[in-house]
């Protein structure tokens, strides 16, 4: 579901992202650690194709980026730290653009699924303003859950949901396993998502530094091996 | 040690552009102020018009250059593109000051006034000093991929808006500028135009030369600092 | 589905407006004030200011339209939201279009009250029979001002200093549609009609819009492009 | 001074002193980075001779 080959990308002069390879199974949920600053967020901005790679090569669903960047939307569902969702309209308003952006043909009775499932189908009528984190990142969920992405792409998904979102979040992440879809989750905190995830990947100054299947290895090793010292 | 220094691509070039445009410069100064001849009607204030009028023309292929370099830089994300496309815009800012500049004399020398709105050209010149001067502020507001994908496209923006700022103060003023040029060539006498061709070569010479040796510095500078950076971070 | 897309973004826009009523009341306040400003500056109470008019309502335009613009990506720039339409399969050029139509609609509404105020303030004769005029030129004018200014309020969009980047950048490309503006309004108010006068600016506009259209969408996707 | 010399002589003074001025800066600049080339090459030089044992042949080109 994605392919990438030494990709990169630097803010400056500073490499952010220094030759990173990445393959992605359907079915896959790769867990993507690091310090701060090791270019969790950029990778995943690049696989979203958010951040244009400098050099590399990368294949997300089929498609290339960033030349054929606008077929690899369609499938990408990305959940930030932000919502990405406007403050003055109200969650069914955000819903409907976005399911408009994205040729959603239900799109009214997949939003009202959506709402109940995420349970904010009393808050509906409200504006985001409103909400609590929690529920705004709830509401984030079902953006980007709307247009049914094949590829799930999550920036430490665990630090702003609030436990009914997390369990929501999980779920769809084992329904990924079972269809045949991906997920990379960025975190910092393992042990949190290793009960979701397959695979661990950890980053440090740009590269990776390990790449093994979850079960294989204590967290606490994990902590140790992305603050410094060498596996 | 044991690596020589290597030579940074276009040093020659520089050096050869920056004799041709010395030598040029040097015959179209004599030419104009020696050997063509008066100008019936204005006398020797025509002699501005030479330089004036090369040195207009010469900022409109300085910022035609930088369009290209921004459409250059657009589709390959080289960053040369965005040098070129930088030194080409401040010679060319430099040069339209200077049209402002001898322009305001001009007027004074034969209006007797330093400013003269109803001059469509002296006007435009004046809007194409302010749109260019506008992309070094945004220059210096933006870093990095940023700077150079946004100064690429007002590099493109502001070549757009030249035609139209010189389009619409003229349709909008009567044309008031002694007419030196005409639709077909020029009426003025043969010897004074081989020495306005003269000039406009060394002009064009003069911009080149420049172009070369602000390449020729920025590529060395950007060697600089990633010769730093690599002696930080081995 | 670019149909579906360019209507929900322009909904959305015109939803938020409606929701904070933010840029439109500011716009004509500020606009208001500057011809009242305008007129003081001038200095001629008792004067007739007819031969200005259409100066003094171009100018207030424009930098009225400085205002709107610099408002334009306010929402997903403070409240974080523009990922999310980047994230998006929407082609750029719809993202340009669906603020150019908004800020079409801010600027539209501003003249509506606008050009009736500069006839009552500043215009002594023949002025409300040739607004249909005025009205198709400032349409015109306000297809030029949307172009520019939805594509220098993205290159803006990132820099610091943003607030004072955008009306370097816009006003000076402002000028000509100032100019044509101005010329077109006196064309036919206050006096006499020359409309082969008023063709001409009118062409002059339709031919800086197409520009800055062409412009606009050969470079939007590199405005976005991290 | 026959009508107006002065004023073509401004004119060309003006030209001839932006540009000169420009080269200058020009020149001032590729000085600079003469200036930082020679401090570096001083520093990677003491940084070797410190690091070579002293029996070592030293730096050979």
């Amino acid at each position: 579901m994605v392919t990438a080959r030494g990709l990169v990308h630097a803010y400056g002069e500073r490499r952010a992202v220094d030759g990173v390879d990445l393959d992605l199974a359907p079915g896959e949920r790769v867990a993507l650690a690091g310090a701060n600053g090791a270019g969790k967020s950029t990778l995943l901005r690049m696989l979203a194709t958010l951040v244009r790679p400098k050099a590399g090569t990368l294949t997300v669903l089929g498609h290339a980026i960033p030349d054929a960047a606008r077929a690899a939307r369609t499938g990408i569902g990305y959940l930030a730290h932000d919502p990405l969702v406007y403050l003055d309209l109200t969650a069914r308003q955000n819903l409907e653009l976005y399911g408009d952006l994205y040729g959603v043909a239900d799109r009214d009775a997949r939003i009202t699924d959506l709402l109940d499932d995420v349970g904010l189908a009393v808050r509906a009528e409200d504006t985001v303003r409103t909400f609590s984190r929690g529920m705004a990142q709830r509401l984030a969920l079902a953006r980007m859950l709307l247009h049914r992405p094949r590829l799930l792409l999550l920036d430490e998904p665990h630090a702003s949901l609030d436990a009914a979102g997390a369990d929501r979040l999980d779920r769809e992440l084992d329904a990924a396993r079972d269809d045949g879809r991906a997920a990379v989750i960025v975190t910092h905190d393992v042990e949190r998502v290793a009960r979701v995830a397959d695979r661990l990947v950890v980053l440090r100054a740009g590269r990776v530094v390990l790449d093994t299947p979850m079960g294989d290895l204590d967290p606490m090793d994990v902590r140790r091996l992305y603050t410094g010292v060498a596996p | 040690m044991t690596d020589t220094p290597a030579r940074i691509p276009g040093e020659r070039a520089a050096l050869i552009w920056g004799v041709l445009a010395t030598i040029l410069v040097v015959v179209a100064s004599i030419g104009v102020f020696l050997v063509a001849p008066g100008d019936a009607d204005q006398g020797i204030v025509q002699r501005i018009f030479y330089f004036h009028v090369a040195i207009a023309i010469v900022s409109l292929v300085a910022f035609a250059v930088a369009c290209v370099a921004g459409i250059l830089f657009l589709r390959t994300r080289r960053e040369r593109w965005d040098d070129v496309g930088e030194a080409a815009i401040r010679i060319g800012l430099l040069f339209s000051v200077l049209v402002v500049i001898t322009g305001s004399i001009w007027a004074k020398a034969s209006w007797g006034t330093w400013w003269v709105w109803s001059d469509p050209r002296l006007v435009t010149y004046l809007i194409v000093v302010l749109i260019y001067a506008a992309y070094f502020v945004l220059r210096s507001s933006a870093e990095d991929d940023r700077r150079m994908r946004y100064s690429a496209i007002y590099s493109i923006a502001g070549f757009a808006s030249v035609p139209l700022s010189f389009y619409s103060v003229r349709v909008a003023e009567s044309f008031v500028h002694p007419v030196v040029f005409t639709r077909g060539g020029a009426n003025m006498p043969g010897s004074m135009l081989v020495w306005f061709v003269v000039s406009q070569a060394a002009i064009l010479a003069l911009f080149i030369a420049l172009l070369e040796v602000e390449l020729v510095g920025r590529r060395s500078e950007r060697a600089l600092r990633q010769l730093v950076l690599r002696l930080e971070n081995p | 589905m670019r149909g579906r897309q360019l209507a929900a973004l322009v909904r959305k826009d015109l939803r938020l407006e409606l929701r904070t009523r933010e840029t439109i009341v500011a716009m004509v306040l500020f606009a208001i004030v500057m011809l009242v400003i305008l007129e003081f500056g001038l200095g001629t109470r008792d004067g007739d200011l007819t031969r200005f008019a259409g100066g003094l309502m171009w100018v207030t335009l424009a930098f009225t339209a400085v205002l709107g613009v610099g408002r334009s990506y306010v929402a997903e720039r403070e409240q974080r939201v523009l990922d999310g339409l980047l994230v998006a399969p929407v082609p750029r050029v719809v993202l340009l279009g669906a603020k150019a139509i908004a800020i079409l609609i801010y600027m539209a509404a501003v003249e509506v009250v606008v050009i009736p105020l500069v006839g009552i303030f500043f215009v002594k004769g023949p002025y409300w029979d040739s607004i249909g005029w005025i009205a198709i030129t400032a349409l015109l004018a306000d297809v030029c001002i949307a172009l520019a200014g939805t594509l220098f309020s993205g290159l803006a969009l990132f820099t610091r200093a943003r607030d004072l980047i955008l009306p370097v950048l816009f006003l000076p490309a402002l000028v000509p549609v100032v100019i044509a503006g101005a010329g077109a309004t006196h064309a036919v108010a206050g006096g006499p009609h020359d409309m082969s006068e008023w063709r001409g600016y009118c062409l002059f506009l339709a031919a800086y819009a197409i520009l800055f259209a062409l412009v606009s969408v050969a470079t939007y996707d590199a405005v976005f492009d991290d | 001074m026959s009508g107006g010399a002065q004023y073509v002589v401004a004119a060309y003074a003006v030209i001839w002193f932006l540009v000169l001025a420009y080269v200058v800066v020009l020149a001032a600049r590729s000085a600079r980075i003469g200036r930082r080339l020679e401090a570096i090459t001083r520093l990677l030089d003491r940084q070797e001779q410190r690091a070579d044992p002293p029996d070592a042949p030293g730096d050979a080109p």
